[in-house]
């Protein structure tokens, strides 16, 4: 029948689209052999990176979630002039080729950058230091969490921050007593992205913080690194990345989706295009 | 008791504008069709709208003054707003929404609201009634001086409609706090209110008890909201105590009530009698016609005919063997109806 | 100082040096990467003491700069071609390389060794013969070397010391000695440096007997003195 | 008042975020002046990037959408075993350093890769030509809008899909009639971002397609290879990328807000939080 | 005209299983409680859903038969189901909406429905009873073999909803294919179907036609759906011709239905009348008690007094001064009374 065949076009469509995003992967898994990446997650150098990434990850994060939160809150709640350019402004990051990114990191925050002088009148020098790192993947990763958190906010009901502010609350404990935790599910999945955006950051960080062992060097700039020497080995750490990322983001999605079941939607009008 | 007042508040919406003075001391309801700006006139009284102009009142404490430039915030309005999807919070239990203003102890509330047993669920796994028991736990337990309730039975089916509003009318006795409610049906209007006002487009047509705007509505649309069957005609203007009026199908009917134009009647349902054959009763008004539908209910029937609906016993109905399809005259006195609109003829000028 | 008592200094250096600096000192901090996003990165007050660079060019604008101190030549490099194991364009000398249908790949002429390559064909008048072959200019040589190691490009031009580290991967074909350009790698200590005793006690132990041997164990040549006009 | 307070402190707040993310924006064109930044847009290499950059990214965009929001329907209404990994295999793409992303292509798809000789019996030989930048850039940036096309699709009524149904619709049909209407605005917001990741994108594409100018050489890679030569050109470079990518990303928003506006939700109580 | 049988539809749900046979030949209304499965029963028969279990036929046609593997998908059975919100298209216009099924001129069922006028505007700017109009112009021109709606009714305010009501019933009246509708209204299904059957979690506890079940609830469920008062009590079996039944609060009633043990009895507002002394007539049963509540509308008035409420006039409200707070008599007959359930005392073993 025709329509079967509409159908089926669907499936090998998509199964060719996953088949595609697979193969890469795939690739550097066969091509390096999945010992020789576990072997390397013992290699001195990739535990030195590793730590560093992780480190880095984690307090560009917390900035991230700290900073990012409110900012799209406001985004997602007020209408003002202005407001697309603030929004476009949130998603150039992704933009930028990220080397140009580290450059303008460099132009604006360098010794010899727009606030380099504000800065080190505070006694603070940014460039090639571990905060440096941090800098780079809160820039580079933040617009993904952002633009999930406005998406989040938007869509939550805004008759239950109407109700929070009638009960008394104000728009400062409205915000943490329910806004919050109402788009708790899209604040963690854009928090996902961004990490895993963060993880694999390169080009702005080996500008903008250079790539010195136990320092600044995180596993992408470890790779990177080890290409120069062996780049078998440096597509071992590269499947170890993969691995670390995969397990963190389906963790991540794992335990979303197992909290989120009890409120999800009938199955019954989903199931359905999956009988036809 | 406390007062509310509404000083000219005026709101711009998108078709028009709403424009209200308003005093509620007892149980008011505001009634009107959908998109009248009931929900916008709770919503300026909360401080969630911010009107453009008027002011808004409370036991001598000013919330919101356009001239003195006075809004105080939502949160310094002492409020108890209702929303007629009751805007539980999801997240927290029934405790935790009922505690959320941090006034007062929830225990008191949920042995009111007889809510106790359900302290611990989530507005999620609740039933609509008991879903409003705890939005009005939460609403009173943050101490308010005046209720406001957006369309609290809107949200139920029929099967729990009639428990909730028999429940919430024994609240609303026992309240000492002044509440504004608001509804598109009058039935509910009238089972919970001391007053009634009728809001249209953003204006307040006609306000009073129940009953008076049963007996005295004074333009078609109160009288269709509160149940009456509308009869447009025109007529030459009154002759002697009745005037008579040529409806749209040719017939005349007579009415207690002058006018002069184009007008309209309004005549209720239970003023209206069902006969198979014309009746002699010269004094009766009466429309011919073709019973288009019979609805019974208990022991009473609603049966159509033509432009008007008459309220029998089902023992008539049974009686007249009263059918769709069947001819059938429908009776009522020149007493029973009341003149609702009347526009005089243009004169060509 | 004692040298128990020195600081660790920071090494900037070429990323071609990888393999062998550590082993000249293993104590110092490295930071290996291009040699010009090193110099641009000490450009912007990146805390390196030393900078080691694959060519003269870079340090010696960073010293017009006044941003370190004179370069001196401190080993030097050859340019080979390499071809992958199968080499299955059958390449066997430079000439080869004009033969249509070759895929060659060569650094961008910004990065000292993809000018180096340029100067190679220029010598040899090959110029135009060769460079219609070129599939792609890599922003870095071990992008060149990758992708003939991978089997993707038929030949590149790298430096010998690169070919050394895919061993097995690629055959390595010579350029002849005459063609060679002058690959001189600089080093020189950066102005910035808070430790410029210890950064020249690097660059002398470099220089040394024992350093230029290490050099020479990884395929670097012997550095010639720098002629006074340098 | 100490809400006041609380409520400043998030716009306080908000300000830096923005701030932050403008400063290296800024830093690139004080760096360089707008004059000079004017100027390369007349440079025939940048014209020439520019046209290489333009062709594969509306190509890879093309193949995105041909092939992601097929992906996307049956990942958003489907619940089946190994869901989670398929949705954490479309995000992988975002985790992975471009470069090792390109590395991973080359393993797959590369003369001596996974696919190799099948491709090349067909005839086909992938690396080093612009259908590989395309094929580099299609990786790279799906993710974003796959993932926002599987939130779209979730979020379209079941009951308006059963609706067409019980018409006579097929699933295909409903799909082209009333999905993709309906999720319009996601699916195009989603493509203004997978469409600016890939303006920006350089480590895969030069690894699996090279460098060659008028050929496999877009902006990025232009960016780069002028940085090797003179820096502040490349900077310049990287403020005509910034510029277009901005026109386009506001374009796209403007020209989607607008549209979008007649249905948006009552403004009354989005206004809320702005008048405390 | 056509008939659609469902045999042992069987539908695994969450809290309980659906199982339902039925036959619909003319209009059926389907009532029950929110979450009785009502809407279940649709997309099943529309193939939405897919029972595990049964057969679903449409004039000889097997639409799904679980033994035999048959299961048409939705786009192959020719249903026209309305959507409780209608769930019209929101990007089509009113035309494109009615022209989606593809198989029918829009025009007849533009022009047959009123909607004419509307063809360029979107669903988005409609009224409820304009929607309605559309989606079931739609369904319609789809060229259904049954036609199935759910809930209506339930999308439009009071206001509209008579008027949607009796122009769906004049609708239907005219149909020549068989209408499955549900609704948890037992006034619009019994204003709209010529048989229903109530439905409590999976299991049709009751069908006839809507007089059948006012006369003979067959329990207390049914009953009280059908608005029916419902009392408590106890009785050791019928003495003579009735039955003594002791309610919970210690007044005996009598009944002429026969019982034993645990009981419900059923008492329908309108067989209840109200005094403010105890009446002297010793036929009568007698609850006394406070009003609690009084809710007038037209000419009259609903008083509960305890656990009963009686529908009385207002002149006898009036004349009889009936206010909240004040204490009253309810009385009935005891042949106005039925008894819904019974369950025996358990001997012990
Ligand atoms: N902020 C606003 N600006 C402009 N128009 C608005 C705004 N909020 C609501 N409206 C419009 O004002 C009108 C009144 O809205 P409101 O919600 O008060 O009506 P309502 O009487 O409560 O109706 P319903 O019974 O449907 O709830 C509607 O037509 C609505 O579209
Ligand atoms: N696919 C499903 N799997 C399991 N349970 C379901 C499914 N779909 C619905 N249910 C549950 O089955 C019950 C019946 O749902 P249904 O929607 O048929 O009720 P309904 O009678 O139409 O109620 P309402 O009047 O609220 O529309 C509900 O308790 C619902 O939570
Ligand atoms: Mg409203
Ligand atoms: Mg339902």
């Amino acid at each position: 029948m025709k329509r079967a065949i509409g159908y089926g076009l669907f499936v090998a469509v998509a199964v060719v689209a996953l088949a595609f995003l697979l193969l890469p992967i795939v690739g550097i898994f066969v091509h390096t052999s999945p010992g020789k990446v576990l072997g390397q997650l013992s290699s001195p150098v990739v535990k030195d990176a590793f730590v560093v990434t992780l480190k880095t990850s984690l307090i560009a994060q917390a900035l991230i979630i700290l900073f990012g939160t409110p900012t799209a809150y406001l985004l997602a709640t007020h209408r003002f002039v202005g407001r697309s350019f603030a929004i476009t402004l949130v998603e150039l990051p992704l933009v930028l080729p990220p080397a140009v990114a580290g450059l303008g990191l460099l132009a604006a925050l360098g010794r010899e950058g727009l606030l380099g002088s504000s800065l080190s009148a505070l006694g603070v020098t940014l460039p090639f230091t571990q905060s440096a790192v941090t800098v780079a993947v809160a820039y580079v990763a933040s617009p993904l969490y952002i633009r999930q958190a406005i998406a989040s906010f938007e869509a939550t009901d805004p008759h239950l921050t109407a109700a929070s502010r009638t009960l008394g609350a104000g728009p400062v404990r409205t915000f943490f007593r329910v806004v919050v935790p109402l788009a708790r599910g899209g604040l963690i999945a854009g928090l996902a992205l961004s990490f895993a955006r963060g993880l694999g950051e390169f080009g702005a960080t080996i500008m903008f913080a250079g790539s010195l062992r136990a320092v600044t060097q995180t596993l992408p700039l470890a790779i990177y690194a080890e290409f120069a020497v062996n780049f078998d080995t440096s597509l071992a750490m590269g499947g170890v990345l993969v691995l670390i990322s995969a397990l963190l983001l389906l963790t991540l999605r794992i335990g979303l989706s197992w909290q989120r079941s009890p409120s999800s939607r009938s199955p019954s009008l989903f199931g359905l295009s999956s009988s036809a | 008791m406390a007062t509310l007042t509404l000083e000219q508040v005026t709101v711009p919406l998108r078709a028009f504008e709403l424009r209200l003075s308003l005093a509620v001391d007892s149980t008011f309801a505001l009634v009107g069709p959908s998109g009248a700006g009931k929900s916008t006139v709770l919503n300026a009284i909360a401080g969630l709208v911010k009107p453009a102009g008027g002011a808004i009142r409370c036991n001598d404490e000013t919330w919101f003054d356009a001239e003195r430039g006075v809004s105080m915030r939502p949160e310094e309005r002492r409020v108890g707003l209702v929303f007629q999807d009751y805007a539980l919070f999801p997240h927290l239990t029934v405790r935790q929404n009922v505690e959320y203003a941090r006034r007062h102890a929830a225990d008191e509330y949920l042995d009111r609201f007889q809510i106790r047993h359900l302290e611990h669920a989530r507005p999620g796994s609740l039933s609509g009634g008991e879903r409003q028991r705890v939005a009005l736990a939460r609403a009173l337990a943050r101490d308010p001086e005046i209720l406001l309730l957006d369309e609290p039975l809107a949200a139920l089916d029929a099967h729990t409609k009639a428990d909730v509003r028999a429940e919430l009318q024994q609240l609303l006795g026992g309240l000492e706090i002044p509440t504004l409610l608001v509804t598109h049906d009058f039935e509910d209007a009238a089972a919970l209110a001391d007053r009634v006002g009728v809001l249209v487009e953003g204006r307040l047509r006609q306000e009073g008890a129940p009953a008076e705007l049963v007996a005295q509505p004074k333009d078609p649309f109160v009288a269709s909201f509160t149940g009456a069957n509308l009869l447009h005609g025109w007529t030459d203007g009154p002759d002697g105590s009745t005037t008579a009026v040529r409806l749209e199908d040719g017939t005349v009917v007579a009415t207690t009530d002058g006018g002069y134009g184009a007008i309209t009647l309004a005549v209720y349902p239970w003023d209206v009698t069902v006969s198979t054959h014309r009746p002699d009763d010269s004094a009766m008004n009466v429309i011919a016609g073709t019973i288009t539908a019979v609805t019974e209910l208990g022991n009473r029937a609603r049966v159509t005919i033509g432009p008007i609906s008459a309220e029998i016993t089902v023992d008539s109905l049974h009686r007249l063997g009263l059918q769709p399809g069947r001819p059938a005259y429908a009776s009522f006195k020149a007493t029973g109806t009341r003149i609702v609109a009347s526009r005089p003829p243009e004169t060509p000028s | 100082r004692h040298a128990a008592a020195r600081s660790q200094i920071t090494v900037y250096a070429a990323a071609s040096l990888t393999n062998v600096f550590p082993t000249i000192d293993k104590t110092e901090k490295y930071s290996f990467g291009g040699s010009n996003t090193l110099a641009a990165q000490i450009t912007q007050g990146a805390p390196a003491d030393v900078f080691a660079s694959a060519n003269m060019t870079l340090p010696k604008q960073l010293f017009q700069k006044a941003l370190c101190s004179k370069p001196v030549v401190f080993t030097r490099n050859t340019l080979v071609i390499v071809v992958p194991k199968s080499n299955s364009a059958h390449i066997r000398s430079v000439y080869d390389l004009t033969k249509s249908g070759v895929k060659l790949d060569i650094a961008a002429p910004g990065v000292p060794v993809g000018s180096y390559t340029l100067q190679v064909l220029k010598n040899m008048n090959l110029s135009s013969a060769v460079l219609k072959n070129v599939v792609s200019q890599e922003t870095d040589v071990r992008e060149v070397l990758a992708k003939v190691a991978l089997g993707e490009a038929d030949a590149g031009f790298v430096y010998s010391t690169d070919a050394k580290t895919v061993p097995g991967k690629v055959t390595v074909i010579k350029v002849p000695a005459w063609a060679q350009p002058k690959v001189q790698y600089g080093i020189c200590i950066v102005s910035h440096s808070d430790d410029k005793t210890d950064a020249k006690a690097f660059i002398k132990h470099v220089l040394s007997k024992a350093g230029q041997r290490k050099l020479h164990r990884f395929g670097f040549l012997a550095r010639v003195k720098p002629t006074k006009k340098n």
